[in-house]
């Protein structure tokens, strides 16, 4: 019968006590960040899909398309393709596309690229209705960034 | 896309069209239906920090009967899309449906020569008005779906866009 | 001859609109409060960007219930299913006509008016058992059975706590009750310790059954979402599904209204002056406040929690009680009395 | 698993759990043969969310099988990199500088925090109260921060190389693990009074689903489970890995065998990955990240290697096959959560469908993990 | 007879719970499963307890006992409703029916 | 007919709308071959025969009728037909139209025997009453005429209660 009791009074007291603490909480300034009025800063290291870095002077990519990228990527979303100039010597990249729908953000790519050509970019909040729009011509994204 | 399959009213009233398009546009009640990893940033974007109830989009309702959209938050394998494909039927005109993450807009990583298990897209199962890329995308880049379903619901946009950066 | 019929029809038709705009109203905006309740607990903000504050959230979302498709799915029994959710709405707007908002706003001052309101509220139950089955779904069924059974054992302590308080006011006519508790706030019915020491505890159990009957948190077995996907109203769609949802909460402003008349005087002002509706209304919603502020705060309890709780803790209390006022009556008219 | 005895007078019904359903978190189907509110007989359906992993690894090099060892269980996403990692540089001889494998500990372990708050508020949520989910995601949040802050990444972390890590960590970093623990510990204390104490919970899980030492044996349940039934077994101190028998904690035991002893033993790891932390944050040493002497291209010598880790749900064990070439000839994974789940049918036999749910909020399951 | 008169004259509830009674033995007789007897059973006693009611109203010089009478009548057909309740799914586990036919095997 | 819009005109035509319910849900509840469908007359017609009680000058019986009936027995008989699972009522063709018309033709006579007593019947006077039946007035008559009635149907409920635990108790071991 004490037991009954006990655990009554117990019982009670911890369902108060809950009370307490979410009334507390409800006191508490809200933690929320209104993301469209406002937004974070992506860390430095946050992993968007990736861009393609220009030379500082010309502009140009800095990549010159050896295809350590394409090769190192587990799911095949990257295809480049370059050609030699008449009389310039290495290639020159024509065209990067990146299928970034099968993108697993791995970084494989940027690790493999041993001319720090490609690095990720801060896109973090991509969406709209066509899903074509996620295959990126990374080159020409480029072209555009330096304009 | 997805409003293809409603049938236009006869006699069209333009601004109870538009305040009909207002109402669906600002109570996007999502179903709770989260298939992978990107369920649990799903998840996220209902939490107190990213709040998906200011939209109020937060009501997450665990039968399709009430559901305004359905959130295709992970991999659809070939032995869940018939589920999910019910799913989408059982949901009540009119339904959209946003298709977060890689793998539920094209198989994802998932995808590889000689392929057995995943379906690669949900466009391939219905249709889709929202995709969101990302393995996994951020909540603010589901809360942007939600804004761009708005957008495409009413035809405006009455938030301002984030550049990222 | 008809007491009812005294008055103007128009009257009577008057009041009815009003109740059923109340209605309406209330469960619109409660939904609003709850979920803004829900936010700040959470420490969120809640609905905020569809009008100010949030505030044009719930007309927003009953445009978008009353133009969703209506769905009547296979296998269901349609007369049933599209009763069902008026057989929970309508006794919940009946209820209203016996509340008295404020000394001469109650739609009909009825001699026995706590008893109608229970008449009514036993019609809920099986709105909702009606829903349940007629959806043909096996979730729903089970729902609809955990929530009548849970209806059906919490009524026990609930009639036993009122049956004592009755006892105390001599009368069922609610507007008597709130008048005899005119003055102070010690007058109040939960203060009133010498009709009966265990008035708070009465007060207590009172507000507990009114829970597990309005199948609020933690009492909310009936739509254990973990469990058993939306309860009684899984198949329901767009507005069948607005209807329960109103029905819901007309239900809890009548639990909340029916503590506040019986227990903390209502529309009395705490002071004595300055009694009316305004008091009522006040009191009404902090008691929904602290209705919303339990089901944010606990977990669910099981069917078997809630059977023990009801009969091993409810009910022998609210009997003792019983026992206890009688034997205050009695002791109290034997020392001052005639 | 056999058959329910069919018995014609026996008012059963057959209710599907899933593959849609807001309890299984995610798309387990559990096909239940109930009696009234009871169930007679439960049969977890697997294959959902099938995603071919192993089959995977064999098509892939052994670099580039890294992603997917985040998406089989996304929530200690960490620990499955870990253990990949690891038996990888055992087989092709690769040695991890210091200060890499404590990098790696602090981030597992924080990984196993974020994962257990996780947890914490699902569990909660399934037995219906939703306001701890959000507290815990609040906190994980934090967490979550943090780790992006190193990895670029929130939840499918691939950040382990062979190795050793993809990159430093930083001061700020630092600080604000240090933040972050003193948070924590400030919180936990509301989250026991708010559900550890709280009655209902008690009589929720109190005596409830009962699973013993012996029956995990049979099911060879790992993780908080096992430990729950008490028994102390636990892969960073039975089998000791990394930098882990340099660091001092304790293993969480309790011996009830019931949900509550299940839960208890998270939230107590909880403080112990605290500890954890602390520790090889004051221990961390100077040094190189990544081994200098990494092969690019790995080509781990023929032969048969497994390894395993202690994830945040168990044992997670890793068996690959070298045939000398670029990628692996065979891939076998070994997912605590699996065999957590097997146990699910006779555990709940006889029981009440919440107190199931319970049971099966107590295992923390992580569907893709189970079907790979 | 003023059509919106009928309700304080004696005759109108007689009739109704003359039609109330003719349809609870309609049901008696016609219905072919134990719950739907036990529904009709319920009409029946409604149309007995109307008639109570309405002589107590009517006739009676003193108006409690009709309605005493109902109440008896209620609480007898609650006992009543509960027993046949469980002797019907008693009989529902035997029988794995609750169809008159099929329950017949005390039949002489 | 000019009344309809006074008070009294008000009350006729609700009584009419009420006696309609009660009929309507008699014949659903004894015509619907779907056993919920039946159920949910018999509670339609169990709230029309509260309104007529109303309209019989007591109002706590309409409550109690509203509470007891409605709410317990009808909710017990749809937890059987829940527990029970019976589907649509079988009939098998000739007995049932033969039965049907038999049972009808039973019925009309005694309603058309009824209604006649009804009818033709010179109803005495109303007397004095004694009292105005209001609920003071059956509460003195519960304790003192009928007291031991009113113990007495305690012990019969008692009594229904335990027959009814021990009868589903045996149904539930021999399965």
């Amino acid at each position: 019968m004490s037991g009954y009791f006990c655990e009554l009074y117990s019982g009670t007291k911890s369902l108060f006590v809950g009370l307490g603490i979410t009334f507390r909480y409800m006191l508490k300034p809200v933690v929320t960040l209104q993301y469209p009025h406002e937004s974070l800063p992506m860390s430095a290291r946050f992993r968007g899909h990736i861009e393609l870095i220009g030379d500082e002077e010309t502009g140009a990519p800095k990549c010159v398309v050896c295809g350590m990228c394409q090769k190192g990527c587990p799911s095949n979303c990257i295809s480049l393709a370059g050609e030699k100039p008449e009389g310039g010597k290495g290639k020159v990249l024509t065209s990067y596309i990146l299928d970034f729908t099968k993108c697993s953000l791995c970084g494989q790519c940027v690790e493999s690229c041993k001319f720090g050509a490609i690095r990720f970019s801060k896109d973090y909040n991509l969406a709209g209705p066509r899903k074509e729009a996620y295959i990126f011509d990374l080159l020409k994204r480029l072209e555009e960034k330096g304009r | 896309m997805g409003k293809e399959n409603l049938q236009s009213a006869i006699v069209q009233f333009a601004a109870l069209d538009q305040l009909l398009a207002l109402g669906r546009a600002n109570s996007l009640w999502p179903m709770t239906f989260g298939l992978a990893c990107c369920a649990i940033e799903m998840m996220a974007a209902g939490a107190s920090r990213f709040d998906l109830a200011r939209f109020g989009a937060e009501v997450f309702r665990p039968s399709p009967r009430q559901c305004d959209v359905m959130i295709v938050a992970g991999t659809i394998s070939k032995k869940m899309a018939p589920a999910v494909q019910t799913l989408y039927d059982q949901m009540p005109e009119p339904k959209w449906v946003i298709a977060m993450g890689n793998c539920a807009i094209s198989g994802g990583p998932f995808v590889f020569e000689g392929q057995y298990g995943i379906v690669e897209g949900a466009d391939k199962l219905f249709p889709v008005d929202v995709f969101i890329p990302g393995c996994p995308p951020r909540p603010e880049a589901l809360i942007e779906g939600i804004l761009e379903l708005e957008e495409k619901i009413t035809g405006t946009r009455r938030w301002p866009r984030v550049e990222a950066g | 001859m008809m007491e009812l019929l005294e008055m103007e029809p128009l009257r009577l038709l008057i009041f009815l609109g009003g109740l059923i705009a109340f209605a309406a109203l209330n469960a619109a905006y409660l939904v609003w409060l709850e979920r803004k309740v829900a936010a700040h607990i959470q420490c969120r903000i809640g609905p905020k960007e569809v009008g100010p504050f949030g505030l044009l959230q719930p007309l927003v979302d009953g445009i978008k219930l009353m133009s969703k498709q209506l769905l009547v799915p296979n296998g269901v029994d349609p007369y049933l299913f599209k009763v069902a959710p008026l057989l929970v709405l309508v006794p919940a707007v009946m209820s209203f006509v016996v509340i008295p908002f404020g000394e001469n706003l109650a739609a009909r001052n009825i001699d026995l008016g706590l008893l109608m309101i229970f008449a009514f509220a036993s019609v809920n139950v099986l709105g909702l058992l009606l829903g349940g089955w007629g959806s043909g779904n096996k979730y729903a069924v089970i729902s609809a059975a955990r929530a009548v059974s849970q209806n059906v054992a919490y009524e026990i302590p609930m009639l036993i706590t009122v049956i004592s308080l009755v006892m105390v006011t001599h009368t069922m006519n609610l507007n008597e009750i709130v008048k005899q508790q005119e003055g102070m706030f010690w007058n109040w019915y939960i203060f009133r310790l010498t009709a009966s020491p265990l008035m708070p505890v009465a007060f207590l159990i009172f507000f507990i059954c009114s829970l597990a009957e309005t199948n609020r948190a933690p009492f909310d077995l009936g739509e254990a979402e973990s469990e058993l996907i939306a309860g009684y109203h899984t198949e329901y769609s767009g507005m069948g599904f607005g209807v329960f949802f109103m029905g819901e909460y007309a239900n809890m402003v009548i639990g909340a209204s029916l503590a506040t008349v019986l227990f903390l005087g209502g529309w009395q002002s705490p002071f004595g002056i300055g009694s009316g509706w305004w008091w009522f209304l006040l009191k009404v919603y902090a008691l929904i406040f602290c209705v919303m502020w339990v089901r944010w705060t606990y977990p669910r309890t099981t069917l078997w929690g809630l059977l023990n709780l009801s009969w091993k803790v409810l009910i022998p209390i609210s009997l003792f009680n019983l026992l206890l006022t009688g034997a205050t009556i009695k002791v109290v008219s034997y020392l001052f009395g005639a | 698993m056999n058959e329910p005895d069919c018995n014609p007078n026996q008012e059963t019904f057959v209710i599907n759990l899933g593959p849609q359903h807001p309890a299984t978190h995610g798309v387990l189907r559990v096909k239940l043969t109930m009696d009234g509110e009871y169930i007679v007989h439960a049969e977890p359906v697997l294959g959902y969310i099938h995603r071919m992993h192993e089959k995977m690894g064999e098509n892939r090099t052994w670099a580039q099988f890294l992603p997917n060892t985040a998406r089989l269980d996304y929530l200690g996403a960490l620990s499955y990199n870990h253990g990949y990692v690891q038996v990888v540089e055992r087989a092709a001889g690769i040695e991890v500088p210091e200060r890499a494998e404590y990098i790696r500990v602090i981030t597992v372990e924080l990984n196993r925090i974020a994962s257990h708050l996780l947890w914490y508020g699902a569990f909660v949520l399934d037995l219906g109260g939703f306001t701890p989910l959000l507290y815990a995601f609040d906190d994980r949040e934090h967490v979550l921060d943090l780790l992006e802050s190193v990895t670029g990444a929130r939840l499918t972390f691939c950040y382990f190389r062979f190795g050793g890590v993809y990159n430093d960590i930083d001061e700020p970093f630092i600080t604000g693990t240090r933040a972050f623990i003193k948070r924590l510990r400030s919180r936990l204390p509301d989250y026991h009074n708010l559900v550890t104490k709280n009655i209902i919970m008690i009589k929720r899980l109190k005596e409830v689903g009962p699973i013993s030492a012996e029956m995990c044996r049979r099911y060879g349940a790992t993780g908080p489970v096992l430990r729950g039934s008490g028994v102390c077994y636990d892969v960073r101190k039975n089998e000791p890995y990394s930098v882990y028998p340099e660091l001092d904690f304790d293993i969480p035991v309790y011996s009830e065998c019931d949900s509550m002893a299940r839960y208890m033993v998270r939230m107590d790891e909880i403080d112990q990955c605290l500890r954890i932390i602390e520790q090889a944050l004051d221990k961390l040493p100077d040094g190189p990240v990544m081994a200098e002497k990494a092969p690019k291209i790995i080509k781990p010598p023929v032969g048969d290697y497994y390894g395993a880790v202690e994830a945040a749900r168990g044992t997670f064990g890793i068996r690959v096959v070298s045939d000398g070439t670029n990628t692996p000839y065979r891939m076998k994974l070994r997912s605590p959560t699996f065999s957590n789940l097997s146990l699910f049918g006779e555990a709940s036999r006889g029981m009440l469908l919440a107190d199931a749910l319970a049971l099966m909020g107590s295992l923390d399951l992580v569907i893709p993990e189970i079907d790979r | 007879m003023n059509l919106f008169n009928l309700h304080n004259s004696l005759e109108s509830y007689l009739v109704v719970a003359a039609l109330l009674f003719g349809l609870g033995i309609y049901g008696l007789l016609n219905r072919r499963t134990l719950i739907g007897l036990l529904i009709s059973s319920e009409l029946l006693l409604s149309g007995a307890s109307l008639n109570f009611m309405a002589f107590s109203r009517f006739l009676a010089p003193d108006p409690t006992t009709g309605q005493i009478f109902t109440l008896f009548i209620m609480g007898i057909a609650a006992a009543e409703a509960a027993i046949a309740l469980s002797i019907i799914i008693a009989v529902y586990r035997n029988y794995q029916s609750i169809d008159t036919e099929d329950v017949a095997e005390l039949q002489g | 007919m000019s009344s309809l819009f006074t008070a009294e005109g008000l009350a006729g035509l609700l009584f009419l709308f009420i006696v309609a319910v009660t009929l309507i849900g008699g014949i659903i509840a004894t015509n619907s071959v779907r056993l919920p469908r039946a159920v949910s007359g018999l509670a339609m017609c169990l709230i029309g025969v509260a309104g007529l009680y109303y309209f019989l000058n007591s109002p706590f019986l309409a409550a109690m009728e509203m509470l007891i009936y409605v709410g317990a027995v009808c909710v017990t008989i749809v937890f059987a037909i829940m527990l029970a699972d019976p589907g649509a009522e079988k009939r098998s063709g000739r007995q049932t139209a033969l039965s049907g018309v038999l049972s009808f033709g039973v019925a009309g006579i005694l309603v058309w025997g009824l209604v006649l007593l009804a009818t033709s019947t010179m109803w005495p006077a109303v007397p004095v009453k004694v009292n105005d039946g209001s609920v003071t007035a059956i509460g003195h008559a519960l304790l003192t005429t009928y007291s031991m009635v009113f113990e007495l149907i305690s012990v019969v409920l008692l009594l229904a209660i335990i027959g009814a635990l021990v009868l589903a108790r045996i149904g539930r071991d021999k399965a």
